[in-house]
C-alpha cells in the first residue's frame, strides 16, 4: 500500500489500489457543483420572489429538480455507479411519480361536492348546523 | 449497513473487513452501495407519502398554500438552504480526501459538515419558534391571525410534518457522521477502504436532496 | 335461467333497474370462473393420473412450450377479463351517472344510524320512503366517521364520508321494504346500523308525503315536547336505572365516580363542564337531555364523540326517568355551601 | 455441475463440519447467530406461534357468529378481536411467513451463498419483528385497537381504543420487512454461485426478489401513513379529519398503495415455493421457465398500479376508478401464465402423490377461484354489490389462506428434511392435508354465498336470514383448525422421534439440495459451480453435495 505524495495528491501508484479500481478523481468537480447549486438556489430564490403565477411552481421544480440530479450524479457518483444503483434509484423516482399521479388525478377528476374547492365544509361535529340546511356546495 | 461495513475496518485493511461469505472485497462493497441505495430508495418512498398529501392538499387549497407559504421567512429558509447545500459539499469532499489518504482532511470536512448541520438545526429552531409565537401551527392548534382562510391549517400541518420528519433525518445524519468521524479519526478509512464513509456521505445526500424540493414548495409557491 | 342461477347463488331479489344488469354479468363472470377453475384442475388430474411416476428413477424430457403457447396463456384470459371490465365499466359508469329527473333525498349516516331529509318534506331517521318506478338520487353525508349505504336488494352501495358529499341513485322497481346495511366499518354499532327503504306505489308515495307535509305543519303548531308526559307508575328514579341497563348506557359511563370512555354521572347533575369547544356549560335536565339526543353536538373535554344519538330509540319518559336517575347520583362529597337537606341527614366531606 | 452419489454419500457418513444444528446448542448461541439457516429457523417458530394465535381468533368470531344476536362475547371484544386477527395473520405471519422463514433458510442456499450479504441485519431484522409483535401485542392487551386491520381515519384518528400503539407495531413491523427484502435484492445480485447467471435462478429465487422489490418500494408508504394516523391521534394535525379540510380517501390512497402490492408479498413467495415443488415431485423441468420468472416481476410492477380498485365505492372518482379497473385486470393475466406454466410442468412429467403434492393441488384450485374472483371483484359494477361484504372476505381468504398457507404447508413438508434432517409420518400428512382442504372449502364457500346474499363484513350482529350459511361457515372453521393441530402433532413427533432422512429424500434436483441436509453451518464446503438449469430431470441420478469440477 502505497502512500500520497509529498503534496498530499494521491500518487499513480495508489490509483491502481484504489478500491474503486484506477481512474483519477479530484476535488474540482466537487466545487464546481457547489457553485452551480449555490447559482440555482439564487435563482429559484429571485424567480421565487417575482410569484410568476401559473408558472412559478414548474419552474421552481424544474430547478429543483436539476439541483437534485446535480447532487445525485456528482455528489452521490451515480455518474460512476454500476446499473444497478441507477436502477435502483430511477425506480424509486418512477414510484413516487405513481402514487402522486394516481392520487392527484383522482382528487382532480372526482364527482365535484366530494372535494370542496378552497373551503371545506365541516362535519356537523365542528359546524352543527352542517347538512340539515340541503346546500350542496359548488 | 454503514456499521456492517466499518464492523471489522481498519486503516490498511486487516482480516476481518471481508466477510467471509464475500468472494472479495470489491463485491462486497457492491453490495454494501447497493444495500445502501435500496435504503435510500425507501427514505425516498418514506417522503413521497407526504408530497403526496402535498399535492392533494394544494391541489384544493392554492390560495390558502400561497399566502402560508408568504409568511414563512424566505431569507432564513434560503439561507438553510444554502447551508445545507454547502455541508454537502464537505461530506463529498471528506470521502475526496479519505480516499487520498488524507485522514486529518477529511475529519475537518467532517467537523464542519457537522457544524454546518448545527447551523440548519438552530435556523430551524429559530423559525419554529417564530410559528409557535404567532400561533402559525398545524391543525387544531392553528390560531394565526393573518392568514384564516380553510386550508391554513393544513399547510402548517403539512409543513411541521415535513420539516419536522427532515429534521429527524438531519439528526439521525449527524449522528452517522458523529460516528463516521471518530472512525476517520481513529484512521480507519483510506484509499484501501473508505465504504462506510461513502455510505454515510450517501445518507447525508439524501437529506440535502429532501431539502432541495422541501424549500421551494414550502417557500417559493 | 335467471332465477334459478339467482337462487343458486343466494343473490337477493332483484327490486332495482340495476340489479338484472348487475346479475347477468355476475353469472357470466361466475361462470366463466367456474368453468377456468374446473378445466384447470380436470387437466391436473388428468397429467396426474397419465403421468404417475413409474419407477424411482425415472427421467423427464425437457420440455419448454412453444411460443405460440404461451402467447394462448396470456390472450385467452386477457380477452376475457378486458370483456369483464368493458361489460363492467360501461354499467359502472350508468351507475354513478345519475339522470337529470331524479328526486333527491339528504341521507346523513351517523353513529348508529340513517336521517333521511326530503327537500321539500319531513326529515324521518332509519326509514326511507320512495316511490317506485321513479329514479332517486342520495346526496350523502356523514357527521362522524366513513360509513357506506347499502341496499343489497338494489346491487347499490356507496361509502359516506364526513365532510364529503357523495352520490348514489337508484330506481326501485318492486315496491316492498329493502334493509339498508351499513357497509363500512364505523364502530361498535356498526352491525346494527341498519336501516329500511319502503319503496311505495307512487300514489302511496304521494299520500304518505302529503300527510307528512301536513303533519309538519301540526308538529310545528304545537306538538307536546318530549319532557311533556305522564308520570308512569312506580319510582322514576328505578325506571331510570333500569332503562340504562337494557339500553346499554353503563357499558360507558360508571355510577361511582371512575372515568370510563364517557363522563361519569356521579355528580354529574349540577356540574359545570367544560366542552371542547371550550366553553362551559351546566349540567341541567335540557343538556343532559340534548346529550342523549345529538350527543355529538356539545362534547365535554376529554371525551370522544362516540356515543350513539338515542334519538327514536328512548320514549319520552324513559328519557325523562334516566335524567332523574343521572339526578340521583350525588355522592356529597364535595358539599361547599351550606347543606340544603334535613340538620339531621349525615353530611360526609367537611 | 457434476453430481456424484459416491460423494453425497461420503459426506453423509462422515460429515467435515457439524451441521448448522449442532454448531453450538446454547440458547445464545442462536440468538445471537448471524447463520441465515438459524435466523428463518427462529422465524419459522415465530410465525407458526403466531397464526395459531391468531387462528385461534379466527375460531373465537366463527363461534360467536353461531348467533345473529349478541351472543358469547360483546360488539366491542368482537371488534377487537378481528382487528387482532387481521393485524397478527397480516403482519406477523403472512408477510414474513414465506421470505423470512423459508426464504432465509433456502435462498442463499439456492444461489449457492455461504450467507445472506449482511447477516448481522438478518438478524436485527427477527428482533425488530420481535419488538414490532410486542408493542402491537401490548397495545391489544392494554385496550386494544377497535379499527380494523385497515386503519380506515376518521375512525382510526378518533376511536376511544388504544390504537397508537397498534399503530406503532405495525409501523415496527414494517422495519423488519423492508431489512429482510434489502437483504434478499442484495444478496441475489452479489452472492450467486459462479455460473449462475440470472436465467438459471431458480423460480423460488426469482419470486422472492420479486417480493422484495414491493417490499422496499411500498412498505415506506404505509409507515407514512401510519405515522400521521399516528401524530393526528397524538397532536390533531387533521391531515385526515374532514373537519379540518382533510381527505379520509387519501388516507385509503397511500393505505392501498402498500396494501395492496402487500398482498403480492403474501401470495408471490407462495407461487414461488409452487414452482419449485411442482418441479420436484412431476421430477420435471418448469414448463415456460422465464414465463414463470418475468411473470413475478410482472406481478411485482403491475401489482402497484391497481390499487384504487378498493376505492370503487369509495368516493373516488369515476374516470380513475375506471384506470384501476382496467390495470387491475394485467395482473391476473400474469398469475394465469403461472398457472397454465405450472399445469404443463406436469405434462409428461413423473408424479408421485406425496404430502406436499396435496398441497399443491389445493394451491391450484384456491390460486385460480380465488384470483378468479378476485379479477371479477376488481371489475367496476360488481364491486358495487360485493365491496366490504363476505363475498372480499371470502375471496382474500381464498388467495392468503387457500393460496400462501397452502404454500406455505407444503414448503414446511417439502423442506422439512432439509431443515431438520427428519421424516415426518407420510400418512397423517395426507389425512391433515385432507382435513384442511375440506375444511377450508366448507369454511368459505359459504362465505361467497353470504356476500352475494349481501351480508356485509366486519359484522356482530347480522340479519337472521344469514345464519344457516355461518353455521356451516363454522362448522368448516372447525375442521380447518383440526387439521392445523394434527399438523403440529405429527411434525412435533418427527422433530423429536423421527427417524433420520435421507440426505435428498424426494430425488429433487432443486439447487438447495446440492448441500447436505441438514447443511452445514456455511452451506457448503466449496461452493459449487452450476451449469445447468434448476430441475432438470433428463438424468436419473440424484444430485448429491457436488464437487467443483
Amino acid at each position: 500500500m502505497s502512500e500520497s505524495g509529498p503534496s498530499g495528491r494521491p500518487t499513480r501508484a495508489l490509483h491502481l489500489e484504489d478500491q474503486h479500481g484506477a481512474h483519477a478523481h479530484s476535488a474540482i468537480p466537487y466545487f464546481l457543483v457547489w457553485v452551480a447549486l449555490l447559482f440555482f438556489t439564487a435563482l429559484t430564490y429571485l424567480t421565487g420572489k417575482q410569484h410568476l403565477g401559473t408558472w412559478a411552481l414548474a419552474l421552481a421544480l424544474t430547478i429543483a429538480c436539476t439541483k437534485s440530479l446535480l447532487v445525485a450524479l456528482i455528489f452521490m457518483h451515480l455518474k460512476d455507479s454500476s446499473g444497478t444503483t441507477r436502477l435502483v434509484f430511477a425506480t424509486s423516482l418512477v414510484f413516487v411519480a405513481l402514487l402522486l399521479l394516481f392520487t392527484v388525478a383522482d382528487v382532480a377528476t372526482r364527482f365535484r361536492p366530494a372535494t370542496p374547492a378552497g373551503a371545506p365544509f365541516g362535519t356537523e361535529r365542528s359546524q352543527p348546523e352542517g347538512l340539515l340546511e340541503h346546500e350542496v356546495p359548488e | 449497513m454503514s456499521h456492517e461495513a466499518s464492523a471489522g475496518a481498519g486503516a490498511r485493511l486487516p482480516p476481518g473487513i471481508l466477510a467471509h461469505h464475500f468472494s472479495s472485497l470489491s463485491r462486497q462493497n457492491e453490495a454494501m452501495q447497493l444495500g445502501m441505495w435500496l435504503f435510500l430508495a425507501t427514505e425516498i418512498l418514506l417522503f413521497a407519502g407526504l408530497f403526496t398529501g402535498y399535492s392533494v392538499y394544494r391541489f384544493q387549497f392554492p390560495e390558502a398554500f400561497a399566502a402560508c407559504s408568504r409568511h414563512l421567512e424566505l431569507s432564513l429558509g434560503t439561507v438553510n438552504t444554502l447551508v445545507l447545500i454547502t455541508s454537502s459539499l464537505t461530506v463529498a469532499l471528506s470521502i475526496h480526501y479519505a480516499r487520498s489518504d488524507r485522514p486529518r482532511a477529511a475529519a475537518v470536512c467532517l467537523v464542519l459538515t457537522l457544524l454546518f448541520a448545527l447551523t440548519f438545526l438552530g435556523i430551524k429552531f429559530v423559525e419554529y419558534s417564530a410559528h409557535f409565537h404567532e400561533k402559525s401551527l398545524p391543525g387544531k392548534y392553528y390560531a394565526f391571525e393573518e392568514v384564516k382562510i380553510p386550508g391554513a391549517a393544513m399547510f402548517f400541518s403539512l409543513y411541521f410534518l415535513m420539516t419536522g420528519l427532515h429534521g429527524l433525518h438531519v439528526v439521525a445524519g449527524m449522528s452517522v457522521l458523529s460516528w463516521l468521524l471518530w472512525r476517520t479519526l481513529q484512521g480507519r478509512y483510506s484509499s484501501a477502504y473508505y465504504t462506510g464513509l461513502e455510505l454515510g456521505g450517501l445518507y447525508w445526500h439524501l437529506v440535502d436532496l429532501v431539502w432541495i424540493f422541501l424549500y421551494p414548495l414550502l417557500y417559493l409557491i | 335461467m335467471n332465477e334459478l342461477l339467482r337462487r343458486l347463488l343466494f343473490l337477493p331479489d332483484q327490486a332495482s333497474s340495476f340489479a338484472r344488469d348487475f346479475d347477468q354479468l355476475h353469472y357470466f363472470v361466475i361462470l366463466t370462473t367456474f368453468v377456468m377453475s374446473t378445466a384447470v384442475g380436470l387437466t391436473a388430474i388428468f397429467f396426474f393420473i397419465r403421468y404417475r411416476r413409474r419407477s424411482e428413477t425415472q427421467t423427464t424430457p425437457h420440455i419448454e412450450p412453444p411460443a405460440w403457447m404461451e402467447a394462448l396463456f396470456v390472450v385467452v384470459p386477457l380477452t376475457f377479463f378486458v370483456a369483464w371490465f368493458f361489460l363492467g365499466y360501461r354499467e359502472f359508469v350508468r351507475q354513478n351517472t345519475p339522470p337529470i329527473d331524479t328526486m333527491d333525498v339528504y341521507v346523513m349516516g351517523k353513529q348508529w344510524m340513517w336521517k333521511f331529509a326530503y327537500p321539500d318534506g319531513p326529515n324521518s331517521i332509519n326509514v326511507l320512503r320512495v316511490p317506485a318506478g321513479q329514479n332517486v338520487r342520495l346526496l350523502m353525508t356523514s357527521r362522524d366517521v366513513i360509513h357506506s349505504f347499502y341496499v343489497p336488494e338494489f346491487r347499490v352501495k356507496m361509502d359516506v364520508l364526513p365532510g364529503r358529499y357523495t352520490e348514489l341513485w337508484f330506481n326501485a322497481t318492486t315496491p316492498g321494504r329493502y334493509q339498508i346495511l351499513c357497509a363500512e366499518y364505523c364502530g361498535a354499532g356498526h352491525s346494527i346500523m341498519r336501516g329500511e327503504v319502503i319503496a311505495l306505489k307512487p300514489q302511496e308515495y304521494e299520500d304518505w308525503a302529503a300527510s307528512q307535509r301536513r303533519g309538519l305543519a301540526d308538529r310545528q303548531d304545537g306538538q307536546p315536547t318530549a319532557l311533556d308526559f305522564t308520570p308512569p307508575l312506580g319510582n322514576l328514579v328505578e325506571q331510570g336505572k333500569r332503562v340504562a341497563a337494557d339500553q346499554g348506557c353503563l357499558k360507558c359511563h360508571t355510577t361511582d365516580g371512575t372515568r370510563h370512555i364517557g363522563p361519569t354521572w356521579l355528580d354529574l347533575y349540577g356540574r359545570r363542564e367544560r366542552l371542547t369547544d371550550g366553553s362551559v356549560v351546566l349540567v341541567d335536565e335540557a343538556y343532559l337531555t340534548e346529550s342523549m339526543m345529538d350527543p355529538a353536538l356539545r362534547i365535554v373535554e376529554g371525551f370522544q364523540p362516540v356515543m350513539p344519538s338515542f334519538q327514536g330509540k328512548l320514549a319520552g319518559p324513559e328519557t325523562a326517568a334516566l335524567v332523574e336517575f343521572i339526578k340521583s347520583l350525588q355522592s356529597d362529597a364535595v358539599r361547599t355551601g351550606p347543606s340544603e337537606g334535613p340538620a339531621y341527614a349525615p353530611i360526609r366531606g367537611r | 455441475m457434476r453430481l456424484s452419489e459416491a460423494d453425497s454419500h461420503a459426506l453423509a457418513g462422515a460429515p467435515a463440519h457439524p451441521d448448522y444444528l449442532h454448531d453450538g446448542t446454547t440458547v445464545m448461541s442462536w440468538l445471537n447467530t448471524r447463520d441465515h439457516k438459524r435466523v428463518g429457523i427462529m422465524f419459522l417458530v415465530s410465525v407458526i406461534f403466531f397464526f395459531f394465535v391468531g387462528g385461534l381468533f379466527a375460531l373465537l368470531m366463527r363461534f360467536k357468529l353461531l348467533q345473529p344476536g349478541p351472543f358469547f362475547m360483546d360488539a366491542l371484544s368482537y371488534n377487537r378481536m378481528f382487528t387482532l386477527h387481521g393485524i397478527i395473520m397480516i403482519f406477523l405471519f403472512l408477510i414474513p411467513a414465506i421470505p423470512s422463514a423459508f426464504g432465509n433458510f433456502v435462498l442463499p442456499l439456492m444461489i449457492g451463498a455461504r450467507d445472506v450479504a449482511f447477516p448481522r441485519l438478518n438478524l436485527a431484522s427477527f428482533y425488530v419483528y420481535l419488538s414490532g409483535a410486542t408493542i402491537a401485542i401490548w397495545g391489544m392487551l392494554h385496550g386494544g385497537a377497535d379499527t380494523g386491520w385497515t386503519f380506515y381515519a376518521p375512525y382510526s384518528t378518533t376511536s376511544p381504543t388504544q390504537v397508537a400503539p397498534v399503530l406503532l407495531g405495525a409501523f415496527v413491523l414494517g422495519f423488519s420487512s423492508i431489512l429482510t427484502g434489502l437483504n434478499f435484492i442484495v444478496t441475489v445480485h452479489t452472492l450467486r454461485a459462479p455460473g449462475l447467471n440470472w436465467m438459471k435462478m431458480p423460480l423460488f429465487v426469482w419470486s422472492t426478489y420479486a417480493t422484495s422489490i414491493i417490499q422496499i418500494l411500498a412498505t415506506p408508504v404505509l409507515a407514512i401513513a401510519l405515522l400521521i394516523v399516528t401524530v393526528e391521534r397524538i397532536g390533531g394535525f387533521g391531515l385526515f379529519d374532514p373537519a379540518r379540510g382533510g381527505d379520509p380517501v387519501l388516507f385509503q390512497h397511500m393505505f392501498w398503495f402498500y396494501s395492496h402490492p402487500a398482498v403480492y408479498i403474501m401470495i408471490l413467495p407462495a407461487m414461488g415455493v409452487i414452482s419449485e415443488t411442482v418441479c420436484a415431485f412431476s421430477r420435471k423441468n418448469p414448463f415456460g421457465y422465464r414465463a414463470i420468472a418475468f411473470s413475478s416481476l410482472g406481478i411485482a410492477f403491475v401489482g402497484f398500479f391497481t390499487w384504487g380498485h378498493h376505492l370503487f365505492v369509495a368516493g373516488q372518482s369515476v374516470f380513475v376508478g375506471g384506470a384501476f379497473g382496467l390495470l387491475s385486470m394485467f395482473v391476473g393475466i400474469f398469475t394465469a401464465i403461472k398457472v397454465f406454466n405450472w399445469v404443463g410442468t406436469m405434462y409428461r412429467g413423473a408424479i408421485t402423490f406425496k404430502t406436499p403434492f396435496a398441497y399443491i393441488c389445493g394451491f391450484l384450485y384456491f390460486l385460480v377461484f380465488g384470483g378468479m374472483t378476485g379479477v371479477a371483484l376488481a371489475t367496476t359494477s360488481l364491486d358495487i354489490h360485493w365491496h366490504d361484504t363476505y363475498f372480499v372476505v371470502a375471496h382474500f381468504h381464498f388467495i392468503m389462506v387457500g393460496a400462501s398457507v397452502m404454500a406455505f404447508l407444503a414448503a414446511l413438508h417439502y423442506w422439512f428434511p432439509k431443515m431438520f434432517g427428519k421424516t415426518y409420518h407420510e400418512g397423517w400428512g395426507l389425512v391433515a392435508a385432507s382435513l384442511i382442504i375440506l375444511g377450508f372449502n366448507a369454511t368459505f364457500i359459504p362465505q361467497f354465498l353470504l356476500g352475494n346474499f349481501g351480508m356485509p363484513r366486519r359484522y356482530y350482529q347480522y340479519p337472521e336470514h344469514f345464519q344457516a350459511l355461518n353455521v356451516a361457515s363454522t362448522a368448516g372453521a372447525t375442521l380447518l383448525g383440526f387439521g392445523f393441530v394434527i399438523i403440529v402433532i405429527y411434525l412435533g413427533i418427527a422433530l423429536r422421534w423421527g427417524s433420520r432422512s435421507e440426505e435428498n429424500p424426494w430425488g429433487s434436483k432443486g439447487f438447495e439440495w446440492l448441500t447436505a441436509s441438514p447443511p452445514p453451518t456455511h452451506n457448503f464446503d466449496e461452493i459449487p459451480t452450476i451449469t445447468q438449469m434448476p430441475h432438470d430431470y433428463r438424468t436419473h441420478e440424484p444430485p448429491g453435495v457436488i464437487r467443483v469440477a
